[in-house]
């Protein structure tokens, strides 16, 4: 055998073997316990490294859902699908309904509210808003130049003839762009399913908005007292929902004399208690305005006269075909 | 909702109605001197390489304006000025295709690229002139005067031969079409700044810094301004309002780096002239000189 | 998850071994003619330095190697050597052939450099080269116009850096050709 | 599963172009394209030197423990690049030269140990084969497409020949590294708009 075979093999190997022996010492010493489930998270992650969870891509948003630091549906572009699959592998049942859309509160655009002023100048409403509040009657009010449309990474808003952005919620994800963008503070990120939206965020007194909107909040407090269960209050002149106890039975909306509340969902007509109840009481208890009388083990029935057709003891009630509900068209 | 009402504006507050237009036109009205300067020195000629660079420039601008389907806005003056500063920093004997070429490349790669006015990080102008540089360099580096080929004064220098100060001063000496004759281009400069369209810290940052480092390293100073592109490039080329700071700190370390550049490009480097580079290394910096040297803000908490 | 660090040492020793004993055979196939290449290389260089010799003999005097020319009746005509120097962008190399009978030199021949193309790179042709054919020892000047005296080298117009460069670099070549063969003698 | 084969292969073609898609490999793709022969031979290098590891690699994936994975690949692409830096020096000694140190630089081009990682560790050799010409391929008519522009307008000719009479003013800038950058830009940008076309 030449030489050079055997200075070759000797160096090379010796190199190898030299640097495998290095590679394995250092692994074990500085050995870091990486969490597995890692791994596994950015596996079901979509990979595209877009940002839009806030972090600064997906890896480090898996790391982040590991720690805590991070929602499991936190990915807005895998949506519900991959929270699902992150919840498996963290072992944790995953929270339905957690999925949020954007949401305006506002709906005075341009025909709905007065014009005071002209602006001249850089067309964003950052810039707008810094000069009093912008330029329509109302300081609360859109501003309408898009800042929202153009933050958000999805495409889901699109600014309306009438100088409002309208929100797709088949492409909006949830991600909060468009709330950062705004800086009238008027979008805000609600519970998917929840159908009641207060579309206003003017805290003028009654007198004023009436004036200056046509769909402002008047602060006449009718909702208030129309929400079976207490979920509107009424903060500084307007109404706030509250999307924890909202049961989307939509009679705020249809008290409201402005306008201003919006009801996307189905108006009950009648509410009556059919002869399948078993008499489990679950719905008398329900009954925000005790409508329902009836003892353990026996037939309910609803007094009518009380009823506000919220359809809270519907969504109780765990006996098909107990309770019967009509809607109205 | 024929009422009057109130216009309200947020800041930056514009001032007056000058417009881009104005500026563009009022800068081009400025360097008449320098064109009839060159048209006198170096005859008929000159004005033909002008005119062929103009109306490269403003082919390319409507070709890439049209293909973007941007408004058509030749009509600013920015195209015909890009195209009138590269011819002005060329050799007079260059062939005419060459200067078509750079200019298209100015616009073209300098510009349009980028996004058009406003979003060039470089001087089209200069990023033309580098391309035909780099191009054509025997074309480029080719000095004709009287119909002799000459040296450049600042190869003189090098060659450590003498030249009149007055010649370089009115521009009887072979060089760039426009660079030559000092006489003319501060004649425009002084009426840009009467105007108030440059900016006096950037041309003066950077012409002291030049005579500073000259006259140290033993160099005459006065040559060193008057030759070569120092004034069109610090009147005309380093205060473009695109490819410069806007603040008045930034202003001054912009025109101080730019003439550090070139005295040192000049004295040590290998070409003979920097002010082309000099003004380009300084173009890359604005963004970081603007964000890093903005004047205090009042009335707000540390 | 744990690897045992034998089968680490092992794997890569291994792989280290199969290449080494691979290159070796690659090495031992291709040295003959990656030799022969050079050698022909160096040959044609020389002889384009020293168009009249026959026959050339390596020579190691004060640390650097020397390729005497002889004609074919045996007699010295002239003295090649290699010698770079640093040019506008990177190192230039070239081989310089003198007549040291009569202090002049033949010839310069390129072998790499990394000039300017266009402009640089014209060292490399014959319009710059012909400034050194026949030129005598000594300190030279370059100029830029035409070369009016013996002393005198023509720069490429626009490459004042690169012909330099060269000019040095021969400068420095024959100072060193004298130095080792007793100057003019 | 030829389907899936001729899929890899395709797929560094076009779809996943290592130089105008994945921005892989640049330094050859800067440096070498100032004529065709030097692309051409670049790609062809480095094609050899892809397709060799990827056998290698994807035939010896289960032995090849994940620590010491890196060093392992580096190992054999340097031996295949070590070959044809024999071989180029060996029988085409002047295209040798004009590549002088890109040929071992070859090693530490991103593409070839990219592609291993990602796809020659994970996939069956007939798969990993199919990959690498197809990168392979890709990778050099790029080269080749990229060099004969800087060629034709650098010095007027291609593979050397003259294409372009004394008339043309060769545009020195199109054989610098400046006009690979130029040049390429314009093809990443023109091959993007074919793209949205084809879309």
């Amino acid at each position: 055998m030449d030489s050079i075979y055997i200075y070759s093999i000797l160096s090379m190997g010796g190199i190898g073997a030299i640097l495998a022996l290095g590679l394995g010492l250092a692994a074990k010493k500085f050995h870091v316990e990486v969490d597995e489930r890692i791994k596994e998270v950015e596996k079901v992650l979509p990979g595209a490294n877009c940002g839009a969870c806030g972090y600064a891509g997906c890896s480090s948003f898996a790391e982040a859902v590991i720690k805590g630091d991070a929602e499991i549906n936190g990915c807005p572009v895998g949506g519900n699908e991959v929270a699902e699959k992150i919840a498996e592998i963290l072992g944790v049942q995953e929270e339905t309904n957690e999925t949020v859309k954007a949401q305006l509160l506002c709906s005075g655009g341009i025909k709905e509210t007065k014009k005071i002023s002209e602006y001249h100048g850089i067309e964003t409403c950052k810039a707008v808003n810094s000069i009093n509040g912008g330029t329509k009657s109302c300081q609360y009010a859109c501003l309408g130049y898009g800042d929202c449309e153009e933050a958000c990474p999805f495409d889901a808003i699109e600014m309306s003839d009438n100088g409002l952005p309208i929100i797709d919620k088949e492409k909006c994800t949830g991600c909060g762009k468009c709330v950062k963008a705004c800086p009238q503070n008027i979008i805000i990120l609600a519970p998917e399913d929840k159908l009641n939206h207060i579309r206003c965020s003017s805290h003028e007194p009654g007198k004023v908005v009436s004036k200056i909107c046509e769909v402002g909040c008047i602060g006449c407090s009718l909702c208030v007292k129309t929400c079976p269960v207490d979920a509107i209050k009424m903060e500084d002149n307007l109404a706030v929902i509250d999307y924890d106890k909202c049961i989307n039975c939509g009679l705020c909306s249809e008290k409201c004399p402005t306008g201003t509340i919006e009801f996307n969902g189905r108006l009950i007509e009648k509410v009556v208690i059919t002869d399948q109840c078993v008499g489990c009481t679950r719905c008398a208890k329900a009954c925000p305005v005790n409508a329902i009388e009836g003892e353990l083990k026996k037939v309910h029935e609803i007094d009518q006269n009380k009823c506000v057709q919220c359809g809270l003891c519907y969504d109780v009630c765990k006996v098909d075909g107990a309770i019967e509900v009509t809607y109205k068209e | 909702m024929n009422n009057k009402q109130l216009i309200v504006t947020s800041n930056p507050h514009i001032k007056d109605s000058t417009s881009v237009e104005d500026i563009m036109w009022t800068v081009v009205f400025a360097l008449v001197p320098a064109v009839l300067a060159a048209t006198y020195f170096f005859g008929l000629r000159a004005l033909l390489v002008i005119a062929v660079s103009i109306i490269g420039a403003v082919i390319t601008e409507y070709i890439f304006l049209k293909i973007r389907k941007k408004e058509i806005v030749i009509d600013d003056g920015s195209a015909v000025l890009t195209g009138l500063l590269l011819a002005l920093t060329l050799p007079p004997s260059i062939p005419l295709w060459t200067a078509f070429l750079g200019s298209v490349v100015a616009i073209g790669l300098g510009k349009q690229v980028f996004g058009g006015l406003g979003y060039n990080p470089f001087n089209p102008a200069l990023v033309g002139r580098a391309f035909l540089t780099a191009s054509y360099p025997v074309l480029m580096t080719t000095w004709v005067l009287d119909g002799t080929s000459t040296a450049t004064p600042l190869s003189y220098i090098s060659n450590g031969e003498l030249i009149e100060i007055w010649d370089l001063f009115i521009g009887n000496i072979g060089g760039s079409l426009g660079e030559t004759s000092a006489l003319a281009l501060l004649l425009g400069a002084a009426y840009l700044i009467y105007k108030g369209y440059i900016n006096w810290r950037i041309p003066t940052g950077m012409i002291s810094s030049v005579i500073v480092i000259s006259f140290l390293a033993g160099a005459n100073p006065i040559t060193h301004i008057f030759a070569g592109g120092l004034i069109i490039g610090a009147f005309y080329m380093a205060t473009d309002m695109v490819t410069s700071p806007v603040t008045k700190k930034a202003r001054w370390v912009f025109g101080i780096g730019a003439g550090l550049l070139v005295a040192i490009i000049r004295l040590w480097g290998g070409y003979p002239e920097g002010v082309m580079y000099s003004i380009l290394l300084m173009n890359t910096t604005v963004p970081l000189l603007d964000r890093y040297l903005k004047p205090k803000t009042l009335g707000v908490a540390e | 998850m744990e690897t045992k660090i034998s089968k680490l040492v092992i794997t890569l020793t291994v792989i280290g071994i199969i290449s080494a004993i691979a290159l070796s055979f690659v090495y031992q196939w291709t040295t003959p003619y990656i030799e022969k290449h050079q050698a022909e290389a160096q040959k044609k260089a020389i002889n384009a330095v020293l168009p009249q010799a026959e026959e050339v003999k390596e020579v190691e005097k004060e640390g650097q190697t020397f390729y005497e020319g002889y004609d074919s009746n045996g007699n010295r005509i002239g003295v090649a050597m290699n010698a770079s120097g640093p040019g506008y962008q990177n190192v230039i190399e070239l081989m310089i052939g003198v007549n040291i009978n009569a202090d002049k030199i033949y010839a310069i021949k390129i072998l790499s450099h990394e000039e300017t193309p266009g402009l640089g790179a014209r060292i490399n042709g014959d319009e710059f080269k012909s400034n050194f054919v026949d030129k005598e020892f000594g300190d030279y000047d370059v100029v830029k116009r035409q070369a009016k005296t013996e002393m005198e080298v023509e720069a490429i117009a626009g490459a004042t850096i690169s012909s330099k460069s060269v000019t040095s670099i021969v400068e420095n070549a024959v100072k060193q050709i004298e130095s080792a063969y007793g100057g003019g003698a | 599963m030829f389907k899936k084969i001729l899929y890899d292969f395709k797929n560094g073609l076009w779809r996943e172009n290592p130089i105008i898609v994945l921005v892989i490999g640049m330094c050859p793709t800067l440096a070498v394209t100032n004529t065709v022969q030097n692309g051409l031979a670049m790609g062809i290098a480095t094609s050899f030197v892809l397709l060799s590891s990827e056998i290698v690699i994807s035939l010896f994936k289960k032995f090849i423990p994940n620590n010491v994975r890196i060093p392992s690949f580096i190992l054999i692409i340097a031996t295949f690049v070590t070959f044809t830096d024999f071989f180029l020096k060996a029988f085409f000694p002047d295209i040798a030269s004009s590549l002088s140190l890109f040929i071992p630089l070859i090693v530490v081009n991103c593409l070839i140990l990219g592609r291993q990682e990602a796809f020659a560790s994970k996939n069956p050799t007939r798969r990993a084969i199919a990959d690498a010409l197809g990168m392979g391929i890709g990778f050099t008519w790029v080269l080749v497409l990229l060099s004969a522009v800087r060629e034709l307008l650098g010095m007027g000719s291609i593979f050397g020949l003259t294409i372009l009479g004394s008339w043309y003013q060769p545009m020195v800038i199109m054989i610098l590294p400046a006009g690979a950058f130029i040049s390429l830009g314009v093809l990443v940008g023109f091959m993007n708009v074919l793209k949205r076309r084809g879309n």
